[in-house]
């Protein structure tokens, strides 16, 4: 399946509040992701990694999940996800900056979204290391009998090819947990094609070997996803076990400010995608279906953008770490391999 | 709370190795809810040392999970349990089958705190039963301790006692940071003692003096300690005289005790079953080359097996891999003479 | 589904010959598995490790096999299977007795059946860790391009939750190797029912995810286990790429001589299961179709008991492993650690 | 073939430790079908150093394998052909995701002769860039050799120089058993050298003797042994003499070179990335102080990274983590006054 294009707004119960909740979500990862990449260029950061072609899979997934309950165990392409359980830009910036305030206290590299009051479950880089984690924190969660609590656990197609996201979903499975699987299969794993990562290219597919259903959709149509996450949540908030969704995406930009995706694709390739885009797209059906007007959305550019610039701004001026601060937080108290 | 006299007269009880884990392991999983046990063959078959025998029908088998055979997932999941606010108790059913986990124990359930600046932490014990002289071949008999001691946001302790096993099997549960916890398998019943009643700990990171002597510190954990006090106590006879150090923990260890000792004796001798490049002894010598050099008045001694890949099934593989209360002996009268 | 019973003799084209062979060695494997057994009880060896319930499918397979050029990856259940492609009942004895001719020097346990002449690759206790070089085997074959040779990976149940054994699938999927990986489903991993292992019970309806065929087959039948293998290697020989076949059986013994498994199974389990006893079964399938007499069974039991009786024999009376041994073979030459 | 200055006449050319090891496995694969590469985006990527960039075109898809995001099997799979007479050159695309292939290559590779008795071999080679210094954050700088050191069955190298790149490559894929090539990647543009032509190899096992000097030996590896002769030379001008030695093999290590040098110096710093505890320099600090004690005039040594679980990403705290030529020269100068 490639990804749809859709045609008319059906807006699945949507109210036009949580329809530009989901559009204002879209910008503001597009106009982070944006600033990231002009950060490295103007060299004042080392590194960025963007998640554009991923904007409508993540909105729509963050506005079925609950803040103050679910649990989120994203992966670093998860900007949009984070964004919309709760993150700010400044955090982002923060973390981007490498500053003080960062949740990580500038030890990750930007892109580990975490935030323990938010329910975002720390990751390291280790692909797939998270997927058992986020199984863990489901099993809490049915050992204390908490009705109306899942965990979203996400990760990128080549990321299935892991012996851990095996062991985990398998483990799911059998306790009947409270988590959904999300994969957002944008097609590539940095240079390595879907093709190289699996015989069959249906990943939803895997789900019946373990006893669960499983889904495709289209991500790049946030109600869509909305849709099919908040369904999967739902049966896992209310007993019914874990589900493997598959969101068809596609990454735009290379895979990092590290890569060149013009060695292992091509540029028609990528321009083919975009006539997709998912924010364009969007943007028109809210306009076509009366939900904002050409003003409404130029406005919220222009807010977006402002968000971020405020946020750039603030995180710049923030301290770096101390040298001190390479010390802390190995152990709880001050623990030496020599007593 | 540590160990005082009057608990060991209280009630104490005499128990071996196994005893004393499953009697920790008991209590803890009555006096808190948070406490689950997870590994393969846990339940109806209690572990196969039966350490967890009848648990899963008093506690249920939401308390006591029998795993599918997937030890990544095994640690894994009990790392996402403990960021969650549970304190999983992770069992490896020998700690040869520990390598698949090493992803999640060295790269994940270590770094968990360090990596989220504290906003997260790993409260999680892995039991797990090493070493040989049990016939356990080339993959039942490893001793793992090395692999890991090297890891920062590790804690690892391989007790030798049943008091000591309850000690720091308690101060490991109640720990706020991942604990490796090593069964040394061929003392589980061979090797018993009192152990104390009641809830206690022993603080990770002491080691033990079991026996003072003059002339020579000797270093040494698990079943070897047993073998080494066997042999300084052979060795009083002879009129050389033998400390004794049981380091207990091996991450972090007791600097203070080990150079205590040295600058005492002026000699050193580090006892372990596993093999020697790299080993833990590796360590202990570096530290004390560093910070006792000048007291010393013999090189520094390792006495360990022989880096080969394992020892072998057949029993005369076995039997050269392995040291002996003779070996140590004869190692202990050559330095001491020195 | 449970165990069919086979109620008349289906030969599938095999020749009263080969027919005799499967029942040869289903009959030895059932000998020298007792053997193991009794030493064990006389003290003579601390471990044995048995394959009752396997015989059936073990044989069936073995037949499937040519013998020097196809590569088995075993595992340590895989008795029938090993002395069907050619080890002798000497070198399983050499192994039990962990005697100084044995494959392995002694240095493994028994049951960790090794030859290169024969094409039994060497493998370690640690489950699943051979699957992924049954699978680099697989792809030297390939490589090479020998048409008209194939891998037979066989593993237990418990065993494909391990995540090298998806890595292993997945890999040789993508690349159409010629592997054949059998699953010996004995519905038991020592203690852990299937039940925990999986949520759902069929571990052939996996390989759609993988997108490779995949097929179940009763493993208490020897010629329905031959055909399907026989089936999967030829596709695999033919360039058609791997196979996830799953033979149903059970393990009537304990999981091994370190095991009761009275602690969490019935008695009345495993009689019941014993009603279909594949060696009994087969003996009578052979008798009333006419492929051999009550005496030409009562014949072949002594032969193999002779044959048993002579191999406990010679491997007892051989050496020991010298303590020298211990060294050798670390690296090719010797090597110390420091130079 | 060893080096021979013939060689290094004939048509050496300049390069620096990428351009060394892309060079190196381009001769092999030519020279060579058995050689295969298989890893993450090693084909039309050509790594993410481009270590292998267009290979894939000259050598095929059969030969330049792009592996699925699954290092266990990456390592397992190689380990299966080595068994079967290919010579496998897998690679892991940053050290620190070797850990999920920590049991394919200690329980597995590490064993395959060992446990078949010599039936089996497994001449696998497994590189893997390593190291910090390039704002690799928390996951993707970890110096990953003394997690691997203590294995028998295994063999390790890290070499600085591009010719010595060449030389233990070259070795590495010759060799019948597993090789950890280790690359430390801030050296792979930064460190340019002569590099002979042709086939040749260095032996592993063998350190370099790159400096002599006369108070005080240093023991090195990788990036830092770059700074450990930068701040040699600079000390020359104080009077102060320092020889300095670059390991280049892990496991083996060259007992010879190292007590030669101490012996004459009568002092030993240890300088190495990685951080101390069990770090790779405390078995070098026991083999001193169990073979040469009594040359010492001073303690032995041992400069590392501090024991926490990582450098961080903020410049601040990767800066506070790695040394310098400044802090090595200054350890140097105490040692040498001590
Ligand atoms: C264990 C491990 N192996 C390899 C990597 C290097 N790596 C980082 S991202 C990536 C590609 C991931 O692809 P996918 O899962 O599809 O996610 P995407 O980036 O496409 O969103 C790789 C190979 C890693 N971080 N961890
Ligand atoms: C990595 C690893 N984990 C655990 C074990 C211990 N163990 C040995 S056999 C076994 C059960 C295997 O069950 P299954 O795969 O179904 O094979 P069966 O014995 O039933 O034929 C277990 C858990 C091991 N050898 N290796
Ligand atoms: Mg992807
Ligand atoms: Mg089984």
């Amino acid at each position: 399946m490639s990804v749809k294009t859709t045609t008319a707004l059906d807006r699945r119960g949507l109210s036009d509040d949580q329809l530009r909740r989901l559009f204002a979500n879209m910008l503001l990862q597009r106009q982070l992701d944006n600033r990231g990449f002009q950060l490295n260029r103007q060299g004042k950061v080392p590194f960025a990694l963007g998640s554009e072609g991923h904007e409508a899979l993540q909105a729509g997934a963050a506005l079925a999940f609950e803040r103050g309950k679910d649990v989120l165990a994203p992966y670093y392409r998860d900007l949009g996800l984070c964004l919309g359980v709760g993150l700010t830009p400044y955090e982002i910036m923060l973390s981007i900056f490498a500053r003080a305030g960062d949740h990580n206290g500038g030890r990750q590299f930007p892109n580990h979204y975490s935030s323990k009051s938010l329910g975002i479950l720390s990751f390291s880089s280790i692909l797939a290391a998270h997927i058992p984690h986020a199984v863990g924190a489901a099993y809490v969660i049915a050992y204390r009998g908490e009705v109306g609590r899942a965990v979203l656990c996400t990760c990128g197609d080549g990321t299935t090819s892991e012996g851990e996201w095996h062991e985990s979903v398998n483990f799911a499975s059998i306790h009947r947990l409270p988590v959904v699987f999300l994969v957002e299969n944008n097609l590539w794993a940095i240079s390595t094609p879907l093709s190289k990562q699996m015989a069959q290219p249906e990943i939803w597919k895997r789900a019946a070997g373990y006893g669960m259903p499983g889904k495709r959709f289209n991500g790049f149509d946030p109600i869509e996803t909305y849709a099919c996450v908040k369904e999967a949540l739902d049966r896992a908030r209310s007993g019914g076990g874990p589900t493997l969704l598959e969101g068809m995406c596609y990454r735009f930009l290379a895979h990092s400010t590290d890569d060149n995706d013009m060695t292992y694709r091509t540029k028609e390739e990528v321009v083919e995608r975009r006539k997709n885009d998912p924010v364009q797209r969007f943007e028109a059906l809210l306009i076509e279906g009366g939900v904002m007007t050409r003003d409404d959305a130029t406005a919220m550019k222009q807010e977006v953008l402002a968000q971020t610039n405020d946020a750039t701004d603030r995180a710049e001026a923030m301290p770096f770490p101390q040298a001190h601060d390479l010390y802390a937080n190995v152990y709880e108290g001050a623990w030496e391999p020599w007593q | 709370m540590a160990v005082t006299t009057s608990d060991m007269t209280a009630s104490a009880q005499t128990m071996n190795n196994v005893e004393a884990v499953r009697a920790t392991l008991y209590d803890a999983l009555r006096s808190d809810d948070r406490v689950i046990i997870l590994g393969e063959d846990v339940g109806a078959r209690g572990n196969v040392f039966l350490i967890t025998k009848d648990f899963i029908d008093e506690f249920g088998e939401r308390r006591i999970i029998d795993t599918p055979i997937a030890e990544a997932s095994i640690v894994g999941i009990a790392v996402g349990m403990a960021m969650e606010g549970l304190r999983p108790i992770a069992e490896i059913q020998f700690a040869d089958f520990i390598y698949p986990a090493f992803n999640q124990i060295v790269g994940e359930a270590a770094k968990t705190r360090y990596r989220s600046n504290g906003e997260y932490t790993c409260p999680l014990v892995i039991r797990t039963p090493y070493g040989g002289g049990v016939r356990g071949a080339l993959s039942h008999s490893v001793s793992v301790e090395a692999l890991f001691y090297h890891v920062p946001g590790l804690k690892i302790v391989a007790p030798a006692f049943p008091a000591d096993v309850k000690g720091l099997l308690n101060a490991s549960i109640d720990d706020p940071d991942p604990v490796l916890f090593l069964e040394h398998k061929k003392t589980y019943r061979l090797i018993k003692g009192e152990v104390p009643a009641g809830h206690y700990t022993i603080p990770i990171g002491k080691a033990n003096l079991l026996k003072e002597g003059t002339q020579l510190s000797v270093v040494s954990y698990g079943l070897y300690v047993h073998w080494a006090l066997e042999a300084a106590n052979a060795l009083d006879a002879e009129g050389i005289s033998v400390e004794v150090i049981d380091l207990r923990s091996i991450r972090p260890m007791d600097r203070g005790t080990i150079l205590q000792s040295v600058e005492k004796t002026r000699k050193l001798l580090i006892v372990h079953e596993d093999n020697k490049f790299g080993g833990v002894g590796a360590e202990i010598s570096a530290m004390v080359a560093e910070e006792a050099l000048f007291h010393l008045d013999a090189p520094i001694r390792r006495l360990c097996a022989p880096d080969v890949p394992a020892m072998g099934y057949a029993e005369t593989l076995e039997h050269e891999y392995m040291s002996s209360p003779a070996k140590i002996a004869a190692a202990m009268r050559e330095l001491a003479t020195f």
